[in-house]
């Protein structure tokens, strides 16, 4: 079982690296940070995974403080960043 | 084990790739972003170090300080972004060129 | 503090009573104890702290969320709708991905509410995010803007459907819509 | 005991699918409200069967409330978020994709 | 087994790396930005492999968290000044590539080289440390059973090294006092949150408080503690910040203060009180040593929390002036004569 809970992980954290892509090539700023957002979500799977892997309960405490966070940052963009940039860019 | 001194690596070229954008860039967001993963390094450098003996925990007095600097980072960069607005604000840019010195 | 214009967008049964609050302070707190409880597995030495825990955050809770009216059959009928159209959604974003003709047709769709506003409107509004081939974009007075990833899909009759639900979970009954007799 | 390991352990693989699904449709799909689409139900669903995948092998009833309670942490921040970056992306004047 | 262990080890290695060079490298600064919130994110995947779940709870919290919300807002006040950001960014990279790069070429070369040479010995020195060294971590664990917890992270924090934390919480409040000096809360227009967002940040507050005060309990057996529960404390000031929620005049003034100092003072006043009993600074007796530990955490918390959302909200907040300077409003008007005849 040890196994497929690890090469589970590890294909989610392919995938993730995979999502990268899309940071870099946006084009708009909430589509870069849509990939962030996915990083939360695969993140927390990861660190689950990890726990069941290991045997290790407080790492399930880790996922939970990552999915109370997963929003935090998305919000300030929404709210700060991209209603700053409201004159220049809509393309980039 | 080996990822161990994997990570020390890691950790080491974190530090090294700040130092080098500290160095190269003038605008202050990206001294800051700079600095950031300059302390990412040394973290990780203190944490891997402190797994490094096999069979036992890991040393507890490096995570305490590691925990402790991540708050300071923290606060560090909340300062100095602070100060990146109050430059912007009195000079019109957030960078350091060679003119904002004069 | 919110400003009483915010807090009028939650409001939803107006002019409560101190014994509304009482009752919704006492469910709120009766389940946090219970996710005290599964947070801490059940440690007894842990309701040293627990106890003000649960207390603080039943005041913060009630401060910011006032009272509103639900229904536990309303709730245990939403739950199994709930999960199987959300399995289906993933199903079908997954198969629209997969497929390398990537067939979408996208639209945005005016879906009027019948739901009042407030909680029960922002419920809708992310149950309907997670429902197959639905995304809602804008919470609006009359219309609830929904973007739909395949426009000859059957998403109109889905959109009503849970409305019923949320309506049902909330213990209301819809308002049938006058504008049309 | 064996019927469970299979179950779960066919439900971790069907999460992990979906997870790729969702890194795909942000790869593939044409615009931010499509790649939204993606994002909230292809890894809410995969999430919440790496989940369900976990609670049959949970040891206790309370590890399995907190496994719960972190997948509808998730879904509550993803739902809201995608509803919030749409709104965002509407008012910004982001065309639809035809 | 192990292989995968090492593959996962590796792809997480090369793409911290990676992520670090693109965030740094980045022409757009709002790229960087999400690029150092996804580092975050992997780094606290890191601190799980390297067996430091203390460390991967507090980068969860703020390297992934609060640290991207604070560079998000600033990035948003540097860019509304004149909304030129990106043209700005752009014209300033256009003109570093031609004319700037050419002439830098040669001293960016001595500075990599240079660099090189200072990786180099990095390496070196700790290549060459000695193996199977035992550190303090024996000494810890000797002694665990005097500190009054059993999480040794936690004893090293609030018992051994107690200097450190009392130093470190002023570190946070000077860097408080720093940003307030700097100015007060500027008004920044913020347009209407919305319900939806307000509904979400008054859900998950209550979680927050709920899941802080877990962290604060759990931190004395296992992974957990002050500086991750007031993380999430501050994290749902953040939050509520961000839903247009701000400190009432009353709030900001005396409350406002005390519990900043909170953690510092409960520190300060425990240390105290057994040098009075004929102790050293911070020395607690083991029979008191868990409780104490705790209540200290507890305040420690409180101040974390308030002083991270403090740092968030940028400058002083307004507060009501103490009653005495100006006269009451609620005075009846028939005794402002008064006051004049005895002028």
């Amino acid at each position: 079982m040890e196994i497929l809970y690890l090469s589970i992980a590890l294909f989610l954290l392919l995938t993730l690296v995979a999502g990268l892509w899309r940071v870099l090539q946006g084009p708009t700023s909430a589509d870069r940070m849509l990939a962030a957002q996915l990083f939360g979500t695969t993140a927390v799977a990861c660190v689950l995974l990890l726990a069941q892997a290991f045997e290790y309960p407080p790492l399930r405490d880790v996922a939970l403080i990552f999915a109370l966070l997963a929003a935090v940052a998305a919000v300030a963009f929404i709210r700060r960043a991209w209603a700053a940039e409201e004159q220049n860019d809509v393309s980039d | 084990m080996n990822n161990i001194y994997l990570y020390t690596i890691v950790g080491m070229g974190l530090f090294t790739l700040g130092l080098y954008a500290v160095i190269v860039h003038a605008h202050l967001l990206r001294k800051i972003l700079a600095i950031n993963v300059m302390g990412s390094g040394v973290f990780l450098v203190l944490v891997a170090l402190a797994a490094r003996n096999q069979g036992t925990a890991p040393d507890p007095v490096p995570h305490a300080m590691v925990i402790t600097g991540i708050v300071v980072a923290v606060s560090a960069t909340a300062l100095a972004l602070a100060l990146m607005l109050r430059v912007r604000a009195k000079t019109g840019q957030a960078e350091l060129s060679e003119e904002s010195l004069e | 503090m919110y400003t009483n214009d915010q807090k009028q967008h939650l409001q939803f049964a107006p002019g409560h009573s101190v014994i509304i609050t009482l009752r919704t302070g006492l469910i709120r707190a009766v389940l946090f104890t219970l996710i005290w409880w599964i947070l801490t597995d059940g440690a007894m030495n842990s309701w040293l702290v627990g106890v003000p825990v649960v207390l603080f955050a039943t005041l913060v809770s009630v401060q910011l969320l006032p009272p509103f009216s639900w229904s536990l059959i309303g709730i245990i009928r939403f739950v199994p709708f709930f999960l199987w159209r959300s399995l289906y959604a993933g199903v079908d974003v997954a198969r629209r991905a997969f497929d390398p003709s990537l067939p979408i047709s996208p639209q945005m769709y005016h879906y009027r509410w019948r739901l009042p506003p407030g909680l029960p409107q922002v419920f809708m509004a992310n149950t309907v995010s997670l429902l197959p081939g639905t995304l809602s974009a804008e919470l609006g007075d009359e219309f609830l803007y929904v973007h739909v990833l395949d426009k000859t899909g059957a998403f109109a009759s889905e959109l009503m459907i849970l409305e019923e639900y949320v309506a049902d979970l909330f213990g209301l009954k819809l308002i049938t819509d006058r504008s049309e007799e | 005991m064996l019927v469970t390991e299979i179950l779960s352990s066919l439900l971790l693989i069907a999460g992990a699918i979906f997870f790729l699904a969702g890194t795909v449709g942000l790869l593939r799909f044409p615009d931010v409200y499509t790649r939204l689409h993606a994002l909230t139900k292809a890894d809410n669903v995969g999430l919440g069967l790496v989940v369900a995948g976990l609670v049959l092998q949970a040891e206790s009833w309370t590890v399995a409330g907190k496994l719960l309670l972190i997948w509808l942490l998730v879904l509550l921040a993803s739902a809201s978020i995608a509803h919030l970056v749409a709104k965002a992306a509407r008012k910004k004047g982001i065309e639809l994709w035809k | 087994m192990t292989l995968l262990q090492l593959m996962f080890d590796t792809l997480l290695g090369f793409s911290l790396l990676w992520l670090a060079w693109q965030a740094l490298t980045s022409p757009d600064l709002f790229r960087a930005i999400v690029l150092f919130i996804a580092f975050g994110l992997l780094m606290a995947l890191t601190w799980i492999r390297l067996d430091a779940p203390d460390v991967a709870m507090a980068e969860a919290s703020i390297g992934a968290g609060l640290t991207g919300a604070l560079l998000l807002s600033a990035l948003a006040r540097l860019g509304s000044k004149n909304g030129s950001r990106a043209i700005l960014e752009k014209k300033h990279q256009a003109g570093s590539m031609t004319e700037n790069t050419k002439n830098q070429l040669p001293f960016r070369l001595l500075l990599m080289v240079l660099l090189l040479a200072v990786a180099a010995g990095l390496v070196y020195v700790v290549l060459t440390l000695p193996e199977n060294i035992p550190g303090l971590g024996i000494l810890v664990e000797e002694n665990l059973e005097s500190s009054g917890v059993s999480n040794p992270v936690t004893a090293v924090l609030l018992n051994y090294r107690g200097y450190d934390t009392l130093l470190e919480l002023s570190v946070l409040l000077l860097t408080l006092l720093g940003v307030w000096s700097l100015g007060d809360m500027t008004k920044q227009h913020e347009s209407f949150p919305g319900p939806v967002l307000s509904t979400l940040s008054r859900l998950l507050v209550p979680l927050l408080i709920m899941a802080a005060g877990y962290l604060l309990w759990v931190g004395a057996h296992a992974p957990g503690g002050a500086f991750q529960a007031g993380s999430l404390l501050g994290a749902a000031g953040v939050l509520l910040l961000l839903a247009g929620w701000r400190p009432g005049t009353r709030l900001a003034g005396l409350p406002l203060r005390i519990s900043l100092v909170l953690g510092v003072a409960a520190f300060v006043a425990a240390g105290m009180v057994f040098i009075l009993l004929g102790r050293q600074f911070l020395e607690y007796p083991p029979s008191f040593a868990g409780v104490l530990i705790l209540l200290i955490e507890a305040a420690a918390t409180l101040s974390i929390g308030i002083t991270l959302a403090a740092l968030f909200l940028g400058g002083r907040p307004k507060f009501s002036q103490p009653k005495f300077s100006r006269p009451k409003l609620n005075q009846p008007k028939s005794s402002q004569p008064k006051f004049r005849r005895h002028k």
